[in-house]
């Protein structure tokens, strides 16, 4: 077919100019600039999901330059240049019975791998999976190690090469639990029942940070969570101080506000009288790393704000203001002491 | 063929408000239809670019929690059903006849029924902004999120009730459209001769008239846990929130065809026209129309991969899901096909028709990807799934929008829409959406939730997302720069002729604006592309012989005095019981007036 | 054209269409192949979450653990009986013989109206007229049972809220008997219309056939609703 | 030639269409007869779905004229129908399922 001199360099300097930005630009995905990348993969069933994207990403860039390179060459090619006559055809039944088969191969190429993953996810956990029970709550997530005793919200811990198993529940309304790097998201819907397991690769100083991925109201974006992939010892420490009732080196103080207050109707701290069930277990809310689902440090002036009124920092919080009138500026400061000193 | 001058001057000179009130002429509905949704677009994308610049930096607080849900809520909703939709039922409405070689209709008051019923529909739908309570639990309203429990304002009332009455408005229209298709097509029109556009309007009437019942049906049920201490979808009473999901998909992924095959159907116009070539494999072209349209019932569980479904239903889905790339890819193919071996004129409706080609692939390749359950389980509720629905519905429905309108103006307004200034548009939104979604991959791929008002900086976002709100502020340049074409353009005087720009189809044989009745004399159609074929075997039009009766069907005002009644039916649930009663009396004399009122 | 034209004094204009196919009557199937969707989509509702029961009224009779019937309502308590095995037995509240007879009762409306058409299109106005009548009674009779039902249902503590069979029932065959009003309603018209001088005009077998086609619907709807809603046990 | 729908008679006499209602109503009595035999929920299920199709055939077909009036009609309602069982079905399979599941877990 003749076309005008030049139009391939156009052609191929459009595709190869748009490659570059993409690859320049798919470098940011990469674990080290985005911590919640899905495509940098940290345990056993993350990475055989990311292989399975990878094939397909693969073939999608072929179809994608292929489809480019044809409709740059045929726009650019066939101008109208004042000499060319169009050619009158209505179609070519080889070429369209050929261009019918090359996508249904892809399909093929792509189902067959899919049916493997599909199948071999539904598989159930080894058996000395540790099992972790996770209660989406507006807006925050419940952690529970039913073999353990453990009750802890928004931060979760796992031991490192050993299976772990989450069971899905919600309180409320439908949320989605992932965390990007170590498996693929499951919904937590009220009603049912789902599961996920994987095996996360190797202990990690820095928290895999998570978060809810179904809307689930005002503060959907202030749902989030982080989970700690720790080596054996250091996950036995944690749990062995997570089931035990709280610090009895509390400050005493600031555990009269709490028991005198509200705060009772809605948190536990265990080892006290406080036994509520509808906001967070704090009984070691101290040893926590971050507050009010994940979205800051737990900071003094940070938990003096939000007692005071949490739907500043967390829109539609189910949390109750505390004025003045109820709490009182040296009864805060006591109480937000305690609230660090829950290690 | 010329009109002949003073042949039934109605449409020239019967102007005013109330004649367009009454109107049952389906061209000054489709006109109708068209400001309208054009409206609905402006509305609809200041919503966007009021989200962009929210998200545009970390921790940003220009828009708070509450007020960003309500948009990005309404954004989809009034993209999706205010705009999107009704611009191209204003193109169905404007051609199917003209192109089908008919005089109007198969029943004109229904269509103009359908107009008014979205009219009413629309405002009610977004009157909520109005009390500060529009809905803010997403397009797809997930039950239990939705019940009253957690959504106890009336968002959601205008919710189900406004798309109730969107939803018997496209009802009217969808099987108006089947049956006019099916049976006013000119003599020799036969089905394989229907320009795609027409098969494409075809297959997305049956799936609205088939897709829409379901939806109702979670609606009703919806309305009933919030006003009628139902438990559908409230868990406590045994009710499951899995059922709504299915319900909504069941309509919702059909939608999705019905939103891009009438863009398919416009640049399959428009290919052929500016390539000076017929359409490259027109059987396949609607063979792979009804074969998606056939598909998009087997596929709705797909957007439920992550919810626990089970995995053999889980593979059935996936793999009905990938089928549906077969059909597309071959759409793609041919109208590569198309431009190949043409003469191509670079008009503004060509460019528009040549972007889709590759913009809509990088969509329809990022679909096939969330076909596979396990790479959806990544990609689900990311940013990644905003990518993908923006490329197929702004570079796929949307710029199939425009294109049909630069290519079809100067056959509905008589007038060309300025080139120059078309080409500007053209540029402007084709680096503007490619500024504002291509990053969205990234943003996906980096685990950037949808939906979410804020997020802190260091996650690798923040570059992305400045890049992409920039990117929505210069669509809407571009869309800024349609506006003042279309001021500029409808201030010079009416000028086009019959078929400006060489084109085989039969809404090119009459004048430009056609006369009230369309043809002066209902055309012969001899083969697929009409006028390309008279051209080249030297043959005419059959031309008017002496005084014909045209019927005409006469205004009428039970169109909109019915959708009125309706409209007080629906506000009467959110606010006084005596309201609603007030508008049954009022849809029932108009039922009564209709069936009576003489039609000729 | 001119003869169409000429005839078609009420109605839209009759055109020889490229199916020959009537549009009215294509836009009725049309819209009976959507509503055939509609009341899929609410059956399938109905069969998932009848099946959820926790506590009586239950359709059918079964049987539950004695501590649900301990604790149930007065209203409802007296549909079940202490078996003393640590079970009650709970009545089904679905009333078989009364349901067949509305049912027979609609049946025989189906019959009535494809007489009313055979008098519509066979030039025999009383026949129509008769007939017409005999299906809108029918009508009224099948809704007056389903008020019936209703009410019974209501008073034995079934309520929107009570289960899920509750909800789902009575908006299944609420909305059917919405059906079976309007169509009434459609029949009231035609019977009343056909009283004016002109009647129905020159089409009048035509409109009482599209009529029948609506009202022939709303009858095979019942007969699926009949059978999986109310002879088929959960 | 425009009216051919007021003027023809197609279809059954009267006397045809007293004899397929009595039909009806016979196969009505024979559903009612079998539910309470006390089959089981599967027996029911397939004695009891052929015979309510026959019905539902016998209206569509001779009540509403199919059989007598233009294929096309058929094509047009047929279609949608059988869309519907199958999405009644899916819908059954699919609910029906996450019903038993989720009584599994609360159990």
């Amino acid at each position: 077919m003749r076309m005008p001199r030049g139009t391939w360099r156009q052609v191929a300097t459009l595709v190869g100019l748009s490659l570059l930005v993409s690859i320049l630009s798919g470098c940011a995905i990469s674990g080290a600039y985005a911590p919640m990348s899905s495509v940098a993969p940290a345990s056993d069933h993350a990475r055989e999901i990311n292989t399975l994207y990878r094939l397909v990403f693969y073939l999608a860039v072929i179809v994608f330059i292929g489809t480019m390179i044809a409709s740059l060459w045929f726009t650019l090619g066939f101008r109208d240049n004042g000499r060319r006559q169009a050619r009158q055809f209505h179609g070519n039944a080889r070429l369209e019975v050929l261009w019918t088969i090359i996508p249904v191969v892809i399909v093929i190429v792509m189902a067959v791998p899919t049916f493997d993953r599909i199948f071999a996810i539904a598989e159930p956990p080894p058996s000395d999976a540790i099992k972790i029970e996770v209660i989406g709550h507006q807006f925050w997530f419940e952690f529970r190690y039913p073999d353990l005793g453990i009750t802890t919200a928004n931060e979760v811990h796992v031991p490192a090469g050993r299976a772990a198993s989450f069971t899905l529940r919600s309180d409320d309304v439908i949320h989605s639990f992932w965390v990007p790097q170590l498996f693929g998201k499951v919904d937590l819907v009220p009603g049912h029942e789902n599961h996920v397991w994987f095996t996360p690769d190797a202990a990690r100083e820095e928290a895999y940070l998570g978060q809810c991925y179904e809307l689930c109201g005002l503060s959907h974006a202030n749902m989030r969570f982080r989970m700690f992939v720790d080596d054996t010892a250091k996950f036995d420490a944690w749990a062995k101080n997570e089931a035990a009732p709280r610090s009895p080196s509390a400050v005493a103080a600031g555990e009269a506000v709490f028991l005198r207050q509200a705060c009772i109707g809605c948190h536990t701290v265990q080892g006290t009288t406080a036994a509520g069930k509808v906001g967070p277990n704090l009984t070691h809310f101290g040893a926590r790393t971050t507050m009010g689902a994940g979205i800051m440090p737990p900071t003094a002036d940070n938990l003096a704000k939000w007692i005071r009124n949490s739907a500043d920092f967390k829109p539609g919080s189910l949390m109750p203001a505390q004025a003045t009138a109820t709490l009182n500026d040296q009864d805060l400061q006591a109480l937000v002491a305690y609230l660090q000193s829950l290690k | 063929m010329a009109t002949t001058a003073g042949t039934l001057p109605q449409y020239a000179t019967n102007t005013g408000l109330w004649s367009w009130i009454t109107t049952v002429d389906h061209k000054r509905i489709g006109t109708l239809y068209l400001f309208t949704g054009f409206i609905w677009l402006l509305v609809g994308g200041l919503e966007a670019i009021l989200v962009r610049t929210q998200l545009a930096v970390p921790n940003s607080t220009v828009i708070d929690a509450d007020l960003y849900n309500q948009l990005f809520t309404m954004h989809a909703l009034t993209m999706i059903f205010l705009a999107i939709m009704p611009m191209t039922a204003a193109f169905s409405n404007w051609l199917i006849p003209l192109m089908i070689g008919a005089r109007d209709v198969a029943f004109p008051r229904m269509n103009a029924l359908s107009y008014w019923l979205y009219f009413f529909g629309g405002i009610f739908l977004s009157s909520g902004f109005l009390f500060g309570e529009a809905a803010s639990s997403g397009w797809f309203a997930y039950a239990p999120l939705t019940t009253n429990q957690y959504a106890p304002g009336r968002g959601m009332d205008f919710y189900t009730l406004g798309l109730l009455i969107l939803g018997v408005s496209s009802m009217v229209a969808a099987l108006n459209f089947a049956v006019t298709i099916i049976n006013m097509r000119a003599p020799g029109m036969t089905m394989m001769r229907l320009p795609v556009f027409i098969w494409m309007t075809l297959v997305i009437s049956f799936l609205l008239f088939l897709a829409l019942p379901p939806l109702t049906v979670a609606l009703i049920q919806l309305m009933f846990d919030r006003h009628f201490t139902t438990h559908f979808f409230i868990v406590d009473g045994g009710g499951d929130p899995i059922m709504w999901q299915h319900l909504f998909w069941v309509f919702g992924h059909p939608e999705v065809y019905i939103l891009i095959l009438p863009a398919m159907g416009i640049i399959s116009e428009v290919l052929p026209t500016f390539s000076r070539k017929p359409l490259f494999g027109y059987a396949a072209m609607v063979f792979a129309a009804v074969a998606i349209a056939f598909l998009s019932w087997a596929v709705w569980s797909h957007h439920m991969f992550t919810t626990g479904l089970a995995p053999v239903p889980r593979a059935i889905f996936s793999a009905n899901t990938m089928l549906i790339g077969v059909p597309t890819g071959v759409k793609i193919f041919n109208w590569l096909g198309t431009l190949y071996g043409g003469s191509i004129r670079f008009t503004t409706a060509m460019l528009f028709a040549v972007s889709f080609i590759p913009l809509f692939t990088i969509g329809g390749i990022s679909g096939v990807m969330h076909s596979s359950p396990p790479i959806d389980s990544q990609h689900q509720d990311t940013y990644m799934v905003v990518a993908h629905i923006h490329y197929v519905l702004v570079t796929g429905a949307l710029i199939g929008v425009f294109s049909g309108l630069f290519y079809w103006f100067p056959k509905m307004f008589g007038r060309m829409l300025d080139e120059g200034l078309g080409k500007w548009q053209f540029w402007l939104f084709f680096i503007g959406v490619n500024l504002a979604f291509f990053p969205m991959h990234f943003l996906g791929l980096a685990g950037m939730p949808r939906r979410i008002y804020t997020y802190d900086a260091g996650l690798g976002w923040d570059f992305w997302n400045m890049v992409s709100t920039i990117g929505a502020y210069v669509i809407g340049v571009s869309v800024l720069v349609f506006i003042w074409n279309f001021f500029k353009t409808m201030s010079k005087p009416m000028d086009q002729p019959n078929n400006p720009w060489g084109a085989p189809t039969l809404e090119w044989a009459t004048s430009s604006p056609p006369p009230e009745h369309d043809f002066d004399v209902v055309p012969v159609v001899r083969a697929r592309d009409p006028l390309w074929y008279d051209r080249d075997h030297g043959l005419e039009q059959p031309q008017p012989t002496g005084h014909e009766h045209i019927h005409i069907p006469p205004p009428s005002y039970y169109p909109i005095v019915m959708s009125f009644g309706v409209l007080l039916m629906a506000v009467g649930v959110t606010t006084s019981l005596a309201v609603t009663a007030l508008g049954i009396p009022i849809v029932i004399y108009s039922v009564w007036g209709w069936a009576l009122e003489p039609t000729s | 054209m001119a003869h169409a034209q000429a005839a078609a004094g009420h109605g839209a204009p009759v055109h020889a269409t490229s199916t020959g196919t009537d549009n009215r009557k294509l836009l009725m199937w049309l819209f009976l192949g959507s509503e055939c969707l509609f009341f899929a989509s609410l059956i399938a509702s109905h069969l998932v979450y009848r099946s959820r029961q926790l506590v009586p009224p239950f359709p059918f009779e079964s049987e539950i653990p004695i501590d649900v019937y301990n604790g149930l309502s007065e209203t409802v308590k007296h549909m079940c009986e202490d078996l003393g095995n640590g079970f009650a037995d709970c009545h089904g509240i679905l009333d078989i013989p009364v349901t067949s007879t509305s049912t027979f009762v609609l049946l025989f409306s189906s019959l009535a109206m494809v007489l009313a058409v055979y008098g519509a299109q066979n030039g025999r106005p009383m026949m129509m007229k008769g007939w017409l009548l005999a299906t809108i009674i029918a009508g009224v009779v099948f809704l007056g049972f389903q008020v019936y039902e209703f009410r019974l249902f209501a008073m034995e503590g079934l309520g929107l809220s009570t289960n899920q069979f509750g909800a789902s029932f009575f908006v299944l065959t609420g909305f059917h008997g919405t059906h079976v009003g309007v169509g009434v309603l459609y029949l009231m018209s035609m019977l009343a219309a056909s009283f004016r001088r002109n009647g129905l005009g020159p089409e009048t077998g035509f409109h009482i056939e599209i009529a029948g086609l609506y009202w022939h619907f709303v009858d095979i709807v019942w007969i699926i609703i009949f059978t999986v809603v109310y002879l088929i046990p959960v | 030639m425009a009216h051919g729908h007021s003027g023809e008679a197609h279809g059954l006499n009267p006397r045809q269409y007293v004899i397929v209602f009595v039909v009806l109503t016979v196969v009505t009595i024979i559903e009612l007869a079998i539910s309470y035999t006390g089959l089981g929920k599967v027996g029911l299920m397939v004695a009891l779905f052929p015979l309510s199709a026959l019905k539902f055939g016998i209206v569509v077909a001779l009540f509403m004229h199919l059989r007598f009036d233009s294929p096309f009609f058929t094509k047009m309602f047929v279609g949608p129908l059988v869309l519907a069982s199958l999405v009644l079905l899916a819908l059954i399979g699919l609910g029906g399922y996450d019903a038993a599941r989720s009584l599994l877990a609360s159990s």
